[in-house]
């Protein structure tokens, strides 16, 4: 009786190892080879995936080893996972943590365990966290971050918003509390000030928060709620959430028959986005932000390999643009460059290796879409 | 039908060699030593690497901790799926208070988590509800409430807790923790009475054990032990964001089961279990990311392992019906 | 010697023994807690709440919930449970979405039900032949279908994983074909409840499982078919889930537990009504309140992160005011 | 008068070591009601209970129209025609009333997997109607009726398909008036169907009244069986009894005088349902005996006593005047309790002797508060070979041992505990003659002891041989107070019981 079961299960488990070996035979001979861990919140989401290809791509360009953790964004398990990174005899990692505070304990553990570290789509603010900030500065393992603007980006979209005619903005975003989020907010509520003060007369408002987690159906839901408890809204700000909360936002707004008159503006690139913007279903996008964690990773591998310096006082800091897409036009060119293939090739990424740190930083400032287009038809 | 229920029973007890009671109670270690071993060799060494032996620890405390708790719960028949939010919610309370100082953040913690432990413990007696059922209720509201104080952004703790963050302290404070819920459950009647009450409520009651307060006493204890545990976990975390201690409860539940914990609680539920399967667990938490690169991977083997385990090391004898 | 009680208990409780043999009591009661809910809000935000059209829109919200709910009906009422089952809306929606793209909607219906119940049986057999406890034998079986299904969303080679793209298949995330689909469930659910041995011998096992024995009643067996019953109804719950949010994506890490319990509350209230004869009926209203507490605090403008916090009240409250041990009865 | 269908043959029954069915042969007729009585522990339950299929049979048979009858399971036993009303509950909550009737029969119903719910209602509703139980509703949850109208569905459930047996089981002492009227016109009927009904009652009266022929069992064996229309209700009490007291285990002694001061004194104690204002005084060194009908409440007053009953009202006041209102404190101030329910309220059955042992004793064991595993053993240790436990060591698990052996680890705790009062109920039930002998004489020992003890039994013969005092209780009151003599029959106990 029983014996079947097990047997079943043992057969179960053979299978995953041999699959695993499948994809893992990396790790085997792992004696040379660089480790650089990911700690990620979640290797399969929208973006998510997406940052997984690009750096899948790097570490193969680099003959690197690379190896993931997700940690869904929940603190105790973000720095659980720089533990078991580091306890995997990795030799960097790049981490997008949920909170700064969470820093502390990560750079810790790296500092001791002589494994360097970056953050990417995060930054410490050196207002809101000066400990940390100072413990990053002084730790020789913190390498850098990357981020974007996020309050600029936030002003922008609702600049766009504003000038596409809305007036009452509302706001569902994914997890309440989540550091990017609530910079994000800081910028939309810049932005929201700044119209005003430019037309007096022509105010637009700002509703507060709705928070519709990181799946569709709770997107809709909360979407739903939310046009349904304000039905004089003209636009929607969907602040992120690895885009499926936006897909149900999306959702939402069709089924209800509002596609269209309803704004909708956010900061996760959608596959079928290109429909979107033509049919009206979305205003405008900021994204692309997915090849945020390769210049994390390239700060870490030149710092493995010796090319960059950290030092006790300093850190590196790279902003990342983001992009903006308003019409299907764009976003054809963006699917061309970014979504059917990736924004830099072999070559380019074993070049990219190679910059010094001011090099990389200009150059992850001037992706763009355009950036790419030349580059291509420069070959 | 009492007749009857005693003629099943009975027809169950073919003690086979691995029936043993004796060899029962070792099963759990088996697999414990044999997740070690196996793990041992694919991650090459790695796992038992002195250097490493620390951060494959790290995880533990929390849990080991808290764990303690839910064993209580789970010896007089109970269970608790609130635990996560418990912890969530009394590390708030802690970030606050230890604005202020961090002792009196500790106790402030340790009386929020009794407050909710106790809460649980009221509707599960005085209303007669299943503690499974309650503690879901208020694994929501707690969670709640969590979310709601963290709208704004995350709570942060004072400064001077993140130096507290020393390897030697929790190990300290988890080993203080454990050596006197162990001292209490063996040397004094409390752990008698949950094993009776487990075993056989009724019985127990006519023996003289007040099964409903013990139920009662169990619940808020856990509660105020999770609420210690979130001291710990404040120092490690640094500040507290609305998904703090997310899945402790299933955690816990999973490290019990693999330490040998029968879901049915009573007379046969040891110690050793909680020590056993947290380590049982965090090492496979730890190990499993070194061998396969894919979270996915790391997960469907983390399930079939826990399966397997629980499948050879689950004593059947001391459940009549399998719920 | 008896426990002391609210008032409020108090007064629940000959309420009931008055009119318990009126069959439409428990009705009564679901309706009238509705209505106060509704009220509430309504007072509160007279203007953006619970107008008809609103209402409607609650309920397509709460169906998919409700089936799901229905589903677990059959498990909880034998004490057991389930913690799968949020893995396999996972699994059979991202099934469905893949055989969508080559048979639209025959493709997407089919693989969310079939996928749906071939896990139930899978689960069903690993129970009974394993004899662990379901809640710790769901427990891996969860984590083992979460990490599958990252692995059918690998297999998805267009660029949208996970998604629902062409229009084409999308009827059912609005009017009228939610709702059918819904339905269907519904009244299949009390079909089976009703008319079938099943719904007899789930509660006969769920009231006392050795009398069933010795009735001639082939427990094990029973046990299994609920399984299967749970997950074929989550396999619906997949269709409208997927189709509701236009796509789903695979997650790691125990985050598909969360997707258990907004069905289980619908549960809870089914359980609570159980002796009134009609637990789809409580089951659906359920949700239905659930939903409406949720949107009636957007419409006041609360941070939907108290959601949480009132639905663990409510249904608290509720399950307190309905279903009680008797004294001197062992409740683990 | 026509062959006899259903007879039994050198049917035997062992529990254990009990011997509870002796080579019973019985012969049934067509169209008659046919009573079975005798003490608790005479064996009339257990040979229904086989002939029915709940338990398994020792040795010998049942044959039925010139087949032998085996049965499984009461589904078998009611395919084959024989079906039975047990004496507990045996209706399923959370399933309608019709749901409950057709239970395990509804392929009848059955329309390929569809089941005509309806067409089930309407039927249940039918025989309910016909049985003139019109006020139950086939449709409802059976949670919503009272004990009582249970009852009568499982009347209706256990005789629609009009079985050619029916065994009623001790059923009118759950029913009121009315519904034993019920009952009875059901029994009438399956009579005049040509059908045979086998009637179980303590009611010596009311089994007089409505039978054609008696049998009487005492101590397993069949006495005789008689034609009711030849009997008279003392002849029936003669013939239960007329067994020479077991003198050979009980107290030889006669009027010592018993001390005069009280150690427990109860009054007015009544339990809703249960007790009705029951006063009485237990005197140092005495030992009381308690008897009456299993379900006239004798069992409820032990708990009473100790503390363990819901809603108690009255008072429980030892001899100092500390009033008794909780099961610690009750042991607290040294008094013990072994309950008729061993399995469930005596022993923890899932843990080990030792266990058992010292749980009581916990707070004497502890010094300040804290225990020593090698103390709590040698206790255990001690007191279990005291009363010469049959084990394999403290750590053995109490479900694996006897019945006998279960109580002495009852009785062993309670010394262990040093109690000065005990309250034994049932204290060798379901126990073989050995360990009964012992149990008997570690009672009077006791009581030279100077220890009290109410002990409350259904057993006559015990209460006779070793109480000091006897009191007979009926219907939730005491109904009769007898003193310790040689003169004292069971028929005046029994007397005092129906």
């Amino acid at each position: 009786m029983k014996k079947v079961g097990l047997l079943v299960l043992c057969v179960l488990l053979a299978c995953s190892f041999v699959f695993a070996n499948g994809q893992g035979e990396k790790s085997s001979a792992a004696a040379k080879k660089p480790l650089i861990g990911v700690s990620i919140w979640s290797s399969t989401d929208t973006l998510g995936s997406q940052c997984k290809l690009i750096l899948d791509a790097a570490a193969k360009a680099l003959d690197v080893d690379i190896m993931y953790v997700d940690q869904g964004h929940i603190s105790e398990q973000v720095t659980a996972s720089a533990e078991t990174l580091s306890a995997a005899g990795c030799d960097g990692i790049i981490i997008c943590n949920s909170a700064s505070a969470e820093m502390t304990s990560v750079i810790n553990t790296c500092t001791e365990n002589k494994v360097y570290v970056a953050q990417f789509f995060r930054a410490i603010n050196q207002k809101d966290n000066p400990n940390e900030y100072a413990l990053a500065l002084k730790s020789p393992y913190y390498v850098g971050t990357v981020h974007e603007n996020e309050i600029d980006n936030g002003k922008n979209l609702v600049k766009i918003l504003c000038d596409k005619g809305a007036r009452k903005i509302a706001l569902e975003a994914w997890e309440a509390g989540d550091a990017t989020f609530l910079l994000r907010w800081q910028g939309y509520k810049a932005g929201i000030e700044a119209w005003n003060k430019e037309h007096p007369n022509d105010k637009a408002v700002l509703l507060d928060p709705q928070y519709g987690g990181t799946t569709s159906d709770t997107g809709r839901a909360t979407a739903e709620a939310i046009i349904n408890a304000n039905p004089d809204i003209d636009a929607l700000i969907v602040a992120g959430g690895g885009g499926d909360t936006l897909v149900g936002a999306l959702a939402a707004i069709d089924s209800m028959g509002l596609k269209g008159k309803i704004k909708v503006v956010s900061t996760d690139f959608l596959a079928d986005l290109d429909k979107q913007l033509a049919t009206g279903g979305m205003a405008a996008e900021s994204g692309g932000h997915y090849c945020d964690p390769l210049f994390a990773f390239m700060l870490v591998y030149n710092t493995i390999k010796g090319n960059y310096k950290t030092s006790t006082n300093s850190f590196y800091e790279i902003n990342f643009p983001y992009l903006y897409v308003s019409s299907p036009e764009d976003y054809a060119a963006y699917a061309k460059y970014f979504v059917d293939d990736l924004p830099y090739n072999a070559d380019e990424l074993r070049e990219m290796a190679t910059l010094s740190v001011e090099d990389l930083t200009k150059k992850a400032a001037s992706l763009s879409i355009q950036d790419v287009q030349s580059r291509r038809s420069g070959k | 039908m009492t007749e009857h229920t005693r003629n099943t029973a009975t027809n169950e007890m073919k003690v086979k060699w691995w029936e043993l009671p004796w060899l029962r109670s070792f099963m759990p270690l088996f697999g414990f030593i044999a997740i070690i071993v196996v793990f041992s060799i694919l991650t090459d060494g790695k796992i038992i690497r002195p250097r490493n032996i620390n951060l494959m620890l790290s995880q533990v405390y929390v849990l080991m901790i808290a764990s303690m708790g839910v064993f209580m719960i789970m010896t007089v028949g109970g269970i608790d799926f609130s635990q996560g939010s418990i912890l969530g919610l009394s590390s708030i309370i802690f970030c606050w208070v230890s604005q202020r100082s961090i002792g009196l953040g500790i106790l402030a913690a340790v009386a929020a988590g009794a407050a909710m432990g106790s809460f649980n413990g009221l509707f599960h007696v005085k209303f007669k509800i299943a503690s499974f059922i309650v503690t879901i209720c208020t694994m929501y509201l707690f969670r709640g409430l969590c979310k709601y104080i963290t709208t704004s952004g995350p709570v942060p703790a004072s400064v001077d807790v993140v130096a507290l963050n020393q390897t030697w302290l929790k190990v300290l404070l988890t080993i203080v923790v454990l050596s006197i819920g162990f001292f209490i459950l063996h040397f004094t009647r409390v752990g008698h009475d949950l094993h009776a009450i487990g075993a056989g409520e009724t019985a127990a009651r006519f023996s003289g054990c007040r099964p409903d307060l013990t139920k009662f006493l169990v619940f808020t204890a856990s509660g105020a032990i999770t609420g210690f545990a979130s001291f710990i976990n404040v120092i490690k975390v640094g500040s507290i964001t609305g998904t703090a201690g997310s899945q402790l409860e299933t955690q816990i539940l999973i490290a019990l089961v693999l330490g040998g914990m029968p879901i049915s609680g009573g007379a046969k539920s040891r110690f050793s279990n909680i020590i056993i399967g947290t380590l049982t667990y965090s090492v496979l938490e730890k190990s499993l990311p070194m061998i396969f690169p894919v979270s996915a991977t790391q997960q469907l083997v983390k399930g079939i392992v826990f399966l397997i385990v629980v499948a050879l090391t689950i004593d059947r004898k001391s459940l009549r019906v399998i719920k | 010697m008896t426990p002391p009680r609210f008032a409020l208990v108090a007064y629940m409780n000959d309420a009931m023994n008055r009119f318990q043999k009126n069959r439409f009591f428990g009705l009564i009661v679901l309706v009238a807690m509705a209505v106060l809910f509704w009220a509430f809000f309504k007072i509160l935000s007279p203007s953006n709440f619970g107008t008809g059209k609103l209402l409607v829109s609650y309920l397509q919200t709460s169906i998919q919930y409700a089936v799901g709910g229905c589903g677990l009906y059959f498990i909880v009422v034998m004490g057991l449970f389930d913690f799968s089952i949020g893995a396999n809306i996972v699994l059979s929606s991202l099934v469905g979405v893949l055989l969508s793209r080559q048979f639209g909607y025959w493709g997407l219906v089919l693989g969310c039900l079939i996928c749906g119940t071939l896990i139930g049986a899978f689960n069903g057999v690993l129970y009974s032949k394993l004899r662990i406890p379901s809640m710790i034998v769901t427990v891996g079986l969860m984590l083992v279908l979460e990490s599958v299904a990252n692995y059918v969303v690998a297999l998805d080679t267009s660029g949208f994983p996970g998604k629902l793209t062409s229009p084409n298949i999308l009827a059912l995330n609005h009017a009228p074909w939610n709702y059918i689909v819904a339905g269907l469930a519904f009244l299949s659910v009390v079909f089976i409840l009703r008319y079938t041995k099943i719904g007899t011998y789930c509660n006969a096992i769920g009231s006392n499982e050795y009398v069933a024995k010795n009735m001639g009643i082939d427990v094990e067996k029973y046990k299994f078919i609920g399984f299967v019953l749970l997950h074929f109804f989550v396999g619906v719950m997949a269709l409208l889930t997927v189709s509701y949010g236009k796509g789903m994506q695979a997650v790691t890490g125990m985050s598909s537990m969360d997707r258990n319990f907004k069905p289980l509350m619908g549960t809870f209230f089914g359980i609570a009504f159980k002796k009134y004869g009609y637990p789809v009926t409580a089951i659906v209203i359920g949700e239905f309140i659930i939903t409406m507490i949720f949107n009636g605090l957007v419409s006041l403008n609360v941070p939907t992160t108290i959601n949480d916090f009132v639905t663990g009240a409510v249904l608290l409250i509720i399950v307190t005011l309905t279903n009680r041990g008797r004294i001197g009865s062992v409740v683990k | 008068m026509e062959e006899q269908f259903l007879r039994s043959e050198q049917l035997n029954k062992y529990f254990g070591i009990t011997h509870a069915v002796k080579d019973v042969s019985l012969g049934f007729h067509r169209g008659q009601i046919h009573g079975l009585i005798g003490e608790n522990g005479s064996g009339k339950s257990t040979f229904c209970s086989m002939l029915c299929g709940i338990y398994s049979i020792s040795s010998g048979k049942f044959v039925m129209n010139e087949n032998e009858l085996t049965v499984k399971s009461q589904v078998e036993a009611n395919r084959s025609g024989v079906s039975i009303i047990v004496q507990e509950m045996g209706t399923l909550s959370g399933l309608t009333v019709a749901e409950n009737i057709f239970l395990g029969e509804e392929d009848r119903f059955m329309h390929g997997i569809i089941k005509n719910t309806a067409e089930m209602n309407k039927e249940a509703q039918r025989l309910l109607d016909s049985y003139g139980f019109s006020r139950i509703k086939a449709p409802v949850m059976i949670d919503h009726y009272s004990f009582e109208d249970r009852k009568l569905v499982e009347i209706v459930k256990a005789t629609y398909f009009n079985p050619q047996v029916v065994v009623v089981d001790e059923t009118t002492t759950a029913l009121s008036q009315e519904g034993r009227k019920e009952l009875f016109k059901v029994m009438e009927r399956i009579k005049a169907q040509g059908n045979t009904v086998i009637f179980i009652s303590h009611d010596l009266s009311e089994v007089l009244e409505h039978t054609d022929c008696i049998s009487i069992l005492r101590d397993g064996e069949l006495v005789v069986t008689v034609d009711s229309k030849d009997v008279t209700v003392d002849d029936l009490k003669r013939m239960m009894v007329g067994r020479e007291l077991g003198g050979r285990y009980y107290r030889t002694d006669y009027g010592e005088p018993v001390s005069s001061d009280p150690v427990l004194i109860a009054s007015h104690v009544s339990v809703p349902g249960q007790l009705q204002d029951i006063s009485f005084t237990l005197h140092k060194g005495e030992i009381l005996g308690v008897g009456g009908l299993s379900e006239c409440g004798i069992h409820e007053l032990g708990k009473a006593v100790f503390g363990a009953s819901y809603g108690r009202t009255g008072s429980v006041t030892l001899g100092n005047g500390v009033a008794i209102t909780s099961i610690p404190q009750a042991i607290k101030s040294s008094i013990a309790y072994a309950s008729k329910d061993r399995d469930n309220e005596s022993v923890v059955l899932a843990d080990t002797i030792g266990e058992n042992i010292c749980l009581p004793s916990l707070d004497k064991l502890a010094s300040h508060h804290l225990l020593s595993r090698k103390k709590m053993r040698s206790f255990a240790q001690k007191h279990a070979t005291l009363m010469s436990v049959k084990m394999t060591g403290i750590d053995q698990y109490v479900s694996d041992l006897s019945g006998g052996n279960k109580q002495k680890v009852v009785l062993a705790r309670w010394l262990g505990r040093g109690s000065d009062i005990l309250v034994l109920d049932s204290p060798t039930r379901g126990i073989d003659v050995k360990v009964k002998a012992d149990i008997y004489a570690l009672i009077s020992d006791l009581k030279k002891q100077g220890k009290s003890i109410i002990m409350i039994s259904e057993e006559i013969p015990e209460l006779l041989g070793m109480s000091d005092r006897i009191l007979i209780m009926k219907d939730g009151r005491i109904n009769g107070e007898f003193l310790r003599s040689q003169k004292l029959g069971e028929e005046d106990l029994i007397a005092k019981m129906v």
